[in-house]
């Protein structure tokens, strides 16, 4: 079927329209929907993936209006891969939330629903306005799925969130407005081909716009000194928002990946953007990432800061090879994803379990009893700090090895080793609190929660059969990607490789139209 | 004539809609037409319920009659306001008058209001509902009762007359 | 003589304008600078209308319509607010 | 022209900047709206300015300003004001939660 | 004189005395001693200063060869129903915010 | 055949997962079900097992991620073997033991999968022939063993002790990651058979030392050499049999493993016989002097294992092939010896409760039978003759006699041997204190319990263990020779040298330094209380536990300071690093790029008075809603309309209608958003900023306005080339309206339009989410009346004007594809109308009247409205929002125009239109909670 590209965007949104359409038909309805609305998506990742996996690049044509004039999307293995990423991770969490999560505020389903069709646009997209329009959509569901639940903790860090991304999405619009101006198309690969041929004159317009660009990317990677809002936001809104949300991040790494390699890698004047300064920028968030997770006095704070770390890591590995990514950087954001991912998940279901104490890194009076929460720890506490034998130290080890000898290599590996060094303490330690270490009484503890604001509890069944699935379902992530480490590998390289000929997108997307009509304004 | 009700629970409104449909469209084709009566029958209807009773127009001739004398009296009149505009500010007598109202209906003494507001060197500051009167701030008077005889008979009294209340 | 009215009808509602302005600075109240702002918005249908005798252009009229609605509404509001604090109670 | 839009740009920023940079949240939201406007009239420039040509094929025109623009300040205009509906929604809800308009959260900000 | 020119006459006439209200509405808004009496200019000069206008250019636009121009009527309906309100609305609030000034009604506050 | 290779691994971990089940049986059951396993292991190894002594290397390969290093690629040779042997002999017997050991109350069943994950740990380390895949079992160890020392979790100093070394292992695993990095890069390949052969180029390159450095960090922390030596008599936490395990054959062997594996290729240079040899010695004599000092047996026994890693690390950096050989002898004996203590001590602690040998006295009487086995193994760790340990350590003594690395310093050629015979005597020292204070020496002291011989089976495996301490004591070349052998010549490249393993090697000076040493031993002891007195004066060893949670604890609040320090939880701030960070980062994108002027070629129009005055008007009123934001905010909202309107009079100017029209509509919208919140929000924002602040916020709006200036200059004064001519061309004939920015909304770039009002319906449910149950104190100070509520002139005036503004919404709805207009405006117009009545009537009015409105209901209709119309498209075999438009010829209106973006333009308009009044409703609704009127069923 030709209409493959677009199912990850129309799935979600049908779904989210049925939802709202049947919203007094009671909450059994909504979940019904929701899940199937998910489960849905599952097959059809995997079929994108089958698809983009023998190297062509499908490109839709909405409205059936050609590139550069239509909008497109375009299914390469980076997109699919992308796509499939987020129904992984999506999947899980909206079982997770159907234990009650859901039942915290209104709209749950259609909000989540529709961060996913955002999210899977964002992906897909090949036009940068059309880019614009799914970040918007993302980030608004975000914005209502941060605070659902309410709570002074999620509020506080939704003002926060949702500020600085309307500023982000002003300065989006600035850069489209600028590119735009000067150079006439909004798709992507146009720009690939119209950028070298520009006036010297019109040049620093174009850098200063994808400075801006590269920006508003950083932002919602949170690339430091823009990172701060994350760990907040992330640990204080509910696990399964958190867990979906361990993508977010991602889609800006995504989008600054796309848009430097295809958009402003063609020609020299913008190829060299990132050089110098982002490399030095993805240590310093390593370092502040792992500062954060050490300084953490909660699990979910723990998780929250070890996304910052894996935005900075992902950012290094970038800028170790010169602004792109090779295989290494896309195994690596496979892996850490999935098991941020998880560990949001688990961190929920460990509160749970502790009562008053929750995720709190305080020895409590009622350790959790549990040797599935117990192994699932063990198996994210491996894959996060990047012990062998699992996906992260794979990743870890290609990341290593992509970047050896590289300018700046020295600098990645130190820092790679330190914080993966630092995790593994922090992670033993929170091990050691939060499963090992026995308050001598329950009623001679204080309540003492942590310092990192109120809590905004949801009141759900964590225990439930449910949560076990989702949580056991995302555990899996990472050693499957170890066990299928071989192809994972194979298909990120040839999807790092696609990206980088930059001329075969091109060619999907204009087609034979070389010379496309311009109109010389004004 | 119950049928008609039923079907234009509110003809003039019906056809104010058709006119300014027809207004918009800048035409006064067929199609058009069809269209505009359309509009005129099912929005009055959709939005009934936002005017549950409206007046009926008992005497089209004196409405006529009243819009053309209101007419001259905001052209002829408005000199007025200008020479006490731009005259010596010191020479102004403004104050606020109460005029009593016999309308019984909100809605005309609004209509009413407004006359008072869009006539010169008046206007209409509140509908008392109580005391059934009307606020009415004045630029230049001299007289009061002379102001409050003239809006009673040059505008409330044909009033009276058109909605036949 | 069009050429000489509409310049000079242009000016004469510029002037408004800046009058209108000025009563907004200087208020000294929240009822003069409504007043001020449905003023300019009136006025500002005047320029539009203008525009469109200029260019003989009936698109503009659907934006001055639109500015009559839309000032209306927002000097209702501001009164409603001065009025009670509240719009929609 | 084009440098008195450059100055109704540039001074449309600066006012939102100041304003985004405030502590409370009616500020930021009027420094967003202020930004709104900055970048809808920034995109809708970047087609260069044309007088009295508007996008319409209508008979008997010949000059047209350059539609795309407008379309893409049309899409802004639309998710700048969905998000000025929410932040005012979330403005109230956080003095709700703590009490204030600081947009902390809390009285005591920095 | 051709049509032409009665016409382009008749709008400039409208045009004229449209500007001209707009302009006294204006400095009526200006120049007056206190809020009751600057809601005079505003409310009926510069309304009527708009009709005039809208006049002209219905004047002008039917001439210039596409017919009879309705559309600018809608305008001066609206404006004509919705200034009178307007002016009740702000009398309100200043009748709340500063009370009767000069010469009211003294039951009126 | 070296498929085999991987059986033994496979059947550990295949074996892990299956055990906690076996552990339900019994524990007898599982000790022998984990025990058949290792014996599997070593069974599975035994085809191969002549031919690996004959010499031969069998090397299994299995690529898997080749492209970074990685291969399951394993190697069997003699040093291999003989740590196969070690790790699944010895294996056998712990678990054995450890079935005896553990009580009931114990996870067995976890337990024996940890042990046996161990055990695969180490099995993978010393059978791989991928360095990375060697590291990989590395950290396996690392893990494992951080889970057994931890084994006693509710005890904190097992705990603690268990961090530590995960800390110290693990992270001298990512040193070693690093080398093994930088060592398969130089020697272009991962696999040892590659890397052992290519020694030379290794050594000479310029990272060799780098190389070096990374790869001893790890096998020092493995191996406990000092200074990283202190994660291992702390690691005493664990169980017993773990213990027996960890410091005999496994775990602080894989690191002398790894000095032994890659001894061919990094050995013989002078840096290796400093770093290694130095440190082997320094840990050799620092482990055998705290061994003395230790009043726990276990802790002797702990330290005394440092020591004789000391020792092996001393003979593999002595660079001489014998001294080699000598180290491997060495572990062999280790092995056997240190754990058949272990477990000798374990049953002394077993059947007295007790380890502190101050308390622990005359167990000869209590437990011969297990007092003579602990003398025997103490006596070969003291080297007493006839006992293995004599053997390795003669060759010792024979290898530090005249070591080429002192060749030119003659002077220096005694250091060596003196050293040796020192740690010799030290060693002798503390077995001495082993076997004197446990054994002997009076009377116990107030023991829990009364002791007496273990259980026999418990006994067993240390019996097996000291046979072998006297088998290979008497007879070394019949029972270690032929594996040593093959050992040997796994690690010495150029063959292993002539070597005799024979207990008489007549009068030479290695026996007298044994003879110097053993006396020196026994005065050393005999004299032991005044080096105690000084001991306990001093407080020479620092309790490491407490100073590793230290550490951590302070690492944890520094990070925390500074966490506090850079993250001041603060939205200015954060606003403040992302204006100024945009700002250099635009600023130096434009400075870094070839110089040019700001002002490009184009002329431009000139200006027009008007527009002077409107830019004039516009700096006011954006300055009039800053300076109103802090004195009266409803003010700085009437200054923002200003701009408002004075941007819709540009989009006029400037061929926009469109643009005018709906910046209109939205911006009375906004102000009435504005204006509801500005009840539950102070009137005004206070002054309370600091000149600083307000200085540095204007100089960023400064600097952020005039660079956004300088660039909108710079882009208006160039020329461009657009593709936007395809839209004016193809707008008629290809999207069926002449309104060409309709048509790119509903048609060419229709998807964006369908996102767009995806927001517009989020932001509704959003705010409808945002405000469920909130409840808020009111901040205006107007005390309401009630006739000011619904003003009369209002309410009654909105009657008839509420059918009109529909009137005038269809037809903006209807004719905006052809002319300005559209669905968003006309929704917009709609709402607004609607709002009014909320306005004018009361949001109980109003509501009332709406009830049969769903809002939610809507804005899905208008969602799949739009989304399908996207759809139906497929139904021709289009792609998704395919527009298609026609013309019908209706009786009596005649040509009448169809486009299918109709639909959607209907579909934008109800999501407005519902988006729009659920937001205002949602606001009302919030005063209506604070008036507290009983609330109707409302939408949602
Ligand atoms: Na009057
Ligand atoms: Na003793």
């Amino acid at each position: 079927m030709k209409h493959a590209a677009i199912l990850p965007i129309v799935i979600p949104l049908a779904a989210a329209i049925v939802v709202l359409a049947g919203h007094r038909l009671g909450l059994r309805f909504a979940r019904a929907v929701f899940l199937a609305g998910g489960l849905l998506l599952v097959p059809v990742s995997a079929w994108l993936i089958d698809l983009a996996g023998g190297g062509d690049i499908a490109v839709y044509a909405l409205g059936g209006w050609p590139a550069p004039f239509g909008i497109v999307l375009v299914l390469d293995r980076l997109s699919a891969l992308m796509v499939a990423l987020t129904t992984a991770i999506a999947v899980p969490a909206m079982l997770h939330a159907t234990a009650g999560t859901d039942t915290a505020g209104r709209h749950f389903h259609a909000l989540f629903l529709l961060q996913i069709a955002g999210l899977n646009g964002a992906f897909l997209t090949g036009d940068i306005f059309n880019l614009f329009v799914f970040f918007e959509v993302l980030l608004l569901a975000s914005y209502g799925l941060l605070v659902h639940g309410a709570g002074l903790a999620r509020v506080r860090a939704g003002l926060t969130y949702v500020i600085l991304n309307l500023t982000g999405s002003a300065l989006f619009l600035v850069a489209l407005a600028l590119i735009y101006g000067m150079l006439g198309t909004l798709n992507l690969a146009d720009m690939a081909v119209v950028l070298p041929g520009l006036p010297e004159r019109d040049h620093a317009v174009v850098r200063t716009a994808f400075a801006f660009l590269v920006a508003v990317f950083a932002l919602k990677a949170a690339l430091l000194p823009l990172s701060f809002w994350l760990p907040h936001a992330y640990a204080a809104t509910s696990a399964s928002v958190a867990a979906l949300f361990a993508i977010m991040t991602k889609v800006g790494v995504y989008a600054l990946l796309r848009v430097s390699v295809i958009g402003f890698g063609s020609a020299p004047f913008t190829a060299d953007l990132l050089q110098p300064w982002l490399l030095p920028l993805a240590l310093a968030t390593i370092a502040l990432g792992t500062a954060g997770a050490l300084a953490a006095r909660r699990l979910a704070t723990v998780v929250a800061n070890l996304v910052v770390v894996s935005t900075g890591t992902l950012f290094a590995a970038m800028a170790g090879n010169d602004g792109g990514a090779d295989g290494a950087a896309l195994y690596y954001l496979v892996h850490t994803t999935l098991v941020t991912a998880a560990f949001f998940l688990l961190a929920d279901r460990i509160a749970a379990a502790r009562g008053t104490q929750r995720d709190a890194l305080e020895r409590s009076g009622r350790p959790p009893d549990s040797a599935l929460l117990a192994f699932a720890f063990l198996v994210l506490a491996v894959a996060a700090s990047a012990m062998p034998p699992l996906s992260g130290f794979l990743g870890k080890v290609m990341i290593l090895r992509s970047v050896q000898f590289h300018e700046g290599g020295a600098a990645i590996w130190i820092a790679l080793i330190v914080s993966g060094l630092v995790t593994m303490a922090l992670l033993a330690r929170a091990a050691s609190a939060l499963f090992w270490e026995v308050a001598p009484a329950p009623e001679a503890m204080p309540v003492a929660l942590p310092a990192e604001g109120s809590y905004s509890v949801d009141t759900h069944r964590l225990g439930s059969r449910r949560t076990a699935v989702a949580l056991g379902l995302l555990v899996a992530g990472s050693p499957l990607l170890t066990v299928l480490a071989a192809p994972v590998s194979d298909y990120v390289r040839a999807a790092s490789d696609q990206l980088h000929a930059r001329q075969p997108y091109v060619a999907a997307v204009l087609g034979q139209r070389r010379d496309i009509a311009r109109e010389h304004r004004p | 004539m119950t049928l008609f009700y039923r079907l234009l629970p509110q003809p003039i409104l019906s056809l104010v809609i058709l006119a300014l449909w027809l207004g918009l469209a800048g035409s006064v084709s067929v199609g058009q037409v069809l269209l505009g009566t359309v509009l005129g029958i099912v929005l009055p209807r959709l939005t009934r319920s936002f005017w549950p009773d409206p007046p009926r127009l008992a005497r089209p001739g004196t409405a006529a009659r009243l819009v053309l004398t209101v007419f001259f009296d905001i052209v002829v009149a408005n000199g007025q306001v200008a020479k006490r505009v731009l005259g010596p500010l010191d020479r102004l007598h403004p104050r606020f008058v109460e005029v009593p109202l016999d309308l019984e209906d909100d809605f005309i003494a609004t209509i009413l209001g407004g006359i008072v507001t869009m006539t010169p060197g008046t206007v209409s500051v509140d509908i008392d509902r109580e005391r059934r009167l009307l606020l009415v701030h004045a630029l230049d008077v001299e007289d009061p009762e002379a102001l409050i005889r003239t809006i009673k008979a040059r505008y409330e009294a044909p009033l009276k007359e058109v909605f036949q209340c | 003589m069009l050429s000489i009215a509409i310049p000079a009808a242009l000016f004469m509602i510029a002037a408004a304008m800046a009058l209108n302005l000025w009563r907004l600075v200087r208020g000294p109240d929240l009822p003069d600078r409504i007043l001020a702002l449905d003023t300019l918005a009136i006025n500002t249908i005047a320029l539009v209308m203008l525009f469109g005798i200029i260019l003989a252009n009936a698109v503009y009229f659907d934006v001055a319509l639109l500015i009559a609605m839309t000032g209306f509404v927002g000097t209702a509001a501001l009164c409603k607010f001065a009025l009670i604090g509240d719009i929609i109670e | 022209m084009e440098l008195l839009f450059a100055i109704a740009v540039g001074v449309l920023t600066a006012a939102a900047i100041f304003l985004v940079l405030r502590a409370r949240t009616f500020s930021v939201i009027l420094g967003l709206t202020l930004l709104s406007y900055a970048v809808n009239l920034l995109i809708f420039i970047s087609g260069r300015l044309t007088v009295d040509a508007p996008a319409l094929m209508l008979p008997g025109a010949d000059r047209y300003t350059d539609p795309l623009p407008q379309a893409l300040v049309l899409t802004a205009i639309v998710i700048s004001f969905g998000m000025t509906a929410y932040l005012v929604a979330l403005a109230l809800r956080a003095k709700g939660e703590s009490g204030s308009d600081h947009v902390d959260a809390r009285e005591t900000g920095e | 004189m051709s049509g032409e020119m009665i016409s382009e006459a008749v709008t400039s006439l409208f045009v004229l005395v449209g500007g001209a209200f707009a302009l006294l509405g204006s400095i009526g808004l200006a120049r007056l001693p206190d809020f009751f009496t600057r809601l005079h200019g505003p409310t009926k000069a510069t309304t009527l200063g708009v009709g005039s206008l809208v006049i002209g250019s219905m004047v002008h636009l039917s001439t210039q060869g596409n017919g009879l121009s309705l559309r600018e009527l809608a305008i001066t309906l609206f404006l004509f129903i919705t200034a009178p309100v307007s002016a009740h609305l702000l009398s309100k609030v200043a009748l709340r915010k500063l009370g009767l000034k000069k010469g009211g009604p003294p039951d009126a506050a | 055949m070296s498929e085999l290779i991987l059986l033994p691994l496979v059947a550990l971990f295949a074996a892990v997962p299956l055990l906690p089940v076996v552990a339900r049986i019994g524990r007898r059951v599982v000790a022998w079900s984990a025990a058949l396993v290792m014996a599997t292991g070593l069974a599975a190894l035994s085809p191969l097992m002549p031919d690996v002594l004959a010499g031969q290397t069998f090397v299994f390969r299995q690529p898997w991620l080749t492209e970074w290093g990685i291969d399951l690629s394993l190697r069997l040779d003699g040093l291999g073997l003989l740590f196969a042997i070690l790790i699944l002999g010895i294996g056998m017997l712990i678990v054995l033991y450890g079935a005896y050991y553990l009580s009931v109350a114990d996870r067995l069943g976890r337990f024996y999968a940890l042990l046996l994950a161990f055990a695969g740990g180490m099995l993978g380390v010393v059978l791989a022939e991928n360095m990375l895949l060697m590291l990989l079992f590395w950290e396996i160890t690392s893990l494992t063993s951080f889970l057994l020392i931890a084994y006693r979790q509710d005890d904190a100093g097992s705990r603690i002790s268990a961090r530590m070394a995960l800390a110290v292992t693990g992270g001298g695993g990512l040193a070693l990651l690093a080398g093994l990095l930088l060592l398969g890069h130089i020697a272009g390949s991962f696999e040892l058979s590659d890397v052992l052969a290519r020694g030379d180029i290794v050594r000479a390159h310029p990272y060799y030392p780098l190389v070096l450095v990374l790869v001893l960090l790890g096998a020092f922390t493995k191996s406990a050499q000092f200074p990283f030596h202190f994660w291992l008599p702390n690691a005493m936490a664990a169980p017993t049999p773990v213990s027996a395990y960890l410091h005999s054959a496994t775990m602080v062997k894989a690191g002398v493993f790894l000095i032994a594996r890659l001894y061919p290729c990094l050995s013989g240079t002078d840096l290796w016989f400093v770093l290694v040899s130095g440190t082997g010695a320094v840990t050799f004599i620092y482990g055998a002097y705290f061994a003395l000092l230790k009043h726990d047996f276990k802790g002797l026994l702990a330290y005394s294992t440092v020591s004789h890693l000391g020792l092996i690390t001393l003979l593999f950096g002595l660079n001489t092939p014998l001294s080699a050989v000598a180290g491997i002898f060495h572990i062999i004996n280790h092995a056997i010896f240190k754990a058949s203590l272990f477990m000798a001590a374990g049953i002394i602690d077993h059947e007295c409760g007790t380890r502190d040998m101050r308390r622990i006295n005359g167990m000869f009487k209590y437990m011969p039978y297990t007092a003579v086995l602990g003398i025997l193994a103490a006596g070969s760790m003291a080297g007493v003759p006839l006992l293995n340990g004599f053997l390795s350590k003669e060759m010792f003594f024979a290898e530090t006699i005249g070591n080429p690395a002192f060749a030119g310093y003659a002077g220096l050629t005694y250091l060596l041997p003196a050293f040796a015979t020192l740690a010799g005597m030290l060693s002798v020292a503390y077995s001495l204190r082993f076997v004197h204070d446990v054994f002997f020496n009076g009377e116990p002291i107030d023991l829990p319990r009364t002791p007496h011989e273990p259980p026999h089976w418990m006994r067993l495996p240390v019996e097996i263990l000291v046979a072998l301490c006297l088998l290979v004591g008497l007879l070394p070349r019949f029972t270690v020779g032929p594996i040593l052998t093959a050992a040997a010549g796994a690690v010495i490249p150029s063959g292993v040298p002539a070597y005799t393993l024979a207990i008489w090697h007549g009068f030479n000076l290695p026996l007298a330094m044994s003879v110097i040493a053993l006396a020196g031993g026994a005065l050393h002891y005999w004299r032991r209380q005044v080096l105690f007195a000084f001991h306990e004066k001093y407080h020479l060893e620092a309790t490491s536990p407490v100073l590793f949670e230290r550490a951590y604890r302070e690492a944890t609040r520094l990070s925390q300071r500074v966490m506090a320090l850079v993250d001041t939880e603060s939205l200015q701030r954060y606003m403040a690093l992302l204006i100024g960070f945009v700002l250099l980062l635009g600023v130096w994108a434009y400075a870094t790029a070839k110089p040019t002027a700001v002002s490009g070629p184009l002329g431009g129009i000139a200006p027009e008075p008007i527009a002077i005055g409107a830019v004039a008007a516009l700096v006011l009123a954006v300055a009039g809603t800053v300076m109103y934001d802090n004195r009266q905010r409803v003010v700085a909202v009437i200054y923002m309309s200003v701009v408002g309107l004075i941007v819709s009079l540009a989009f006029v100017r400037f061929s926009a209608p469109d643009l005018a029209l709906t910046q209109l509509s939205v911006e009375v919208v906004t102000i009435v958003l504005l204006l509801s919140s500005l009840r539950f929000l102070p009137a005004a924002s206070p002054r309370d900023e600091s000149r600083s602040r307000l200085t540095r916020d204007a100089m960023l709006a400064v600097l952020g306005g005039g660079g956004l200036a300088i660039l909108t200059y710079a882009m208006l004064t160039r020329p461009f080339d657009t593709i936007s001519g395809f839209y004016l061309a193809n707008s008629v004939p290809g999207g069926g309206g002449s309104n060409v920015v309709n048509v790119i909304l509903v048609d060419f770039r229709g998807f964006d339009t369908l996102g767009e009002i995806t927001v517009l319906a989020l932001a509704a449910l959003g705010v409808h989410a945002s405000l469920d149950g909130l409840r808020l104190q009111v901040h205006t100070d107007v005390a309401a009346r009630e006739a000011d509520r619904h003003p009369v002139m209002l309410a009654m005036l909105m009657r008839p004007l509420l059918p009109l503004a529909l009137t005038v919404s269809v037809y903006i709805l209807l004719r905006g594809h052809n002319l300005p207009g559209g669905g968003f405006i006309a929704g917009l117009i709609t709402g607004v109308g609607l709002m009014l009545q909320y306005v004018a009537r009361g949001i109980d009015f109003s509501a009332a009247r709406l009830q049969r409105l769903d809002y939610i209901k809507v804005t899905a209709t208008g969602l799949a409205l739009a989304g399908g119309t996207g759809l139906a498209s497929w139904l021709f075999g289009q792609p998704f929002l395919t527009s298609a438009h026609g013309y019908v010829y209706p009786p009596l209106i005649g040509k009448m125009e169809l486009a299918s973006a109709i639909v959607f333009d209907l579909g934008v308009y109800l999501v407005v239109v519902a988006g729009v009044l659920l937001v205002l409703s949602e606001l009302g609704g919030l005063s209506r909670h604070e008036r507290g009127t009983v609330a109707p069923a409302r939408p949602g």
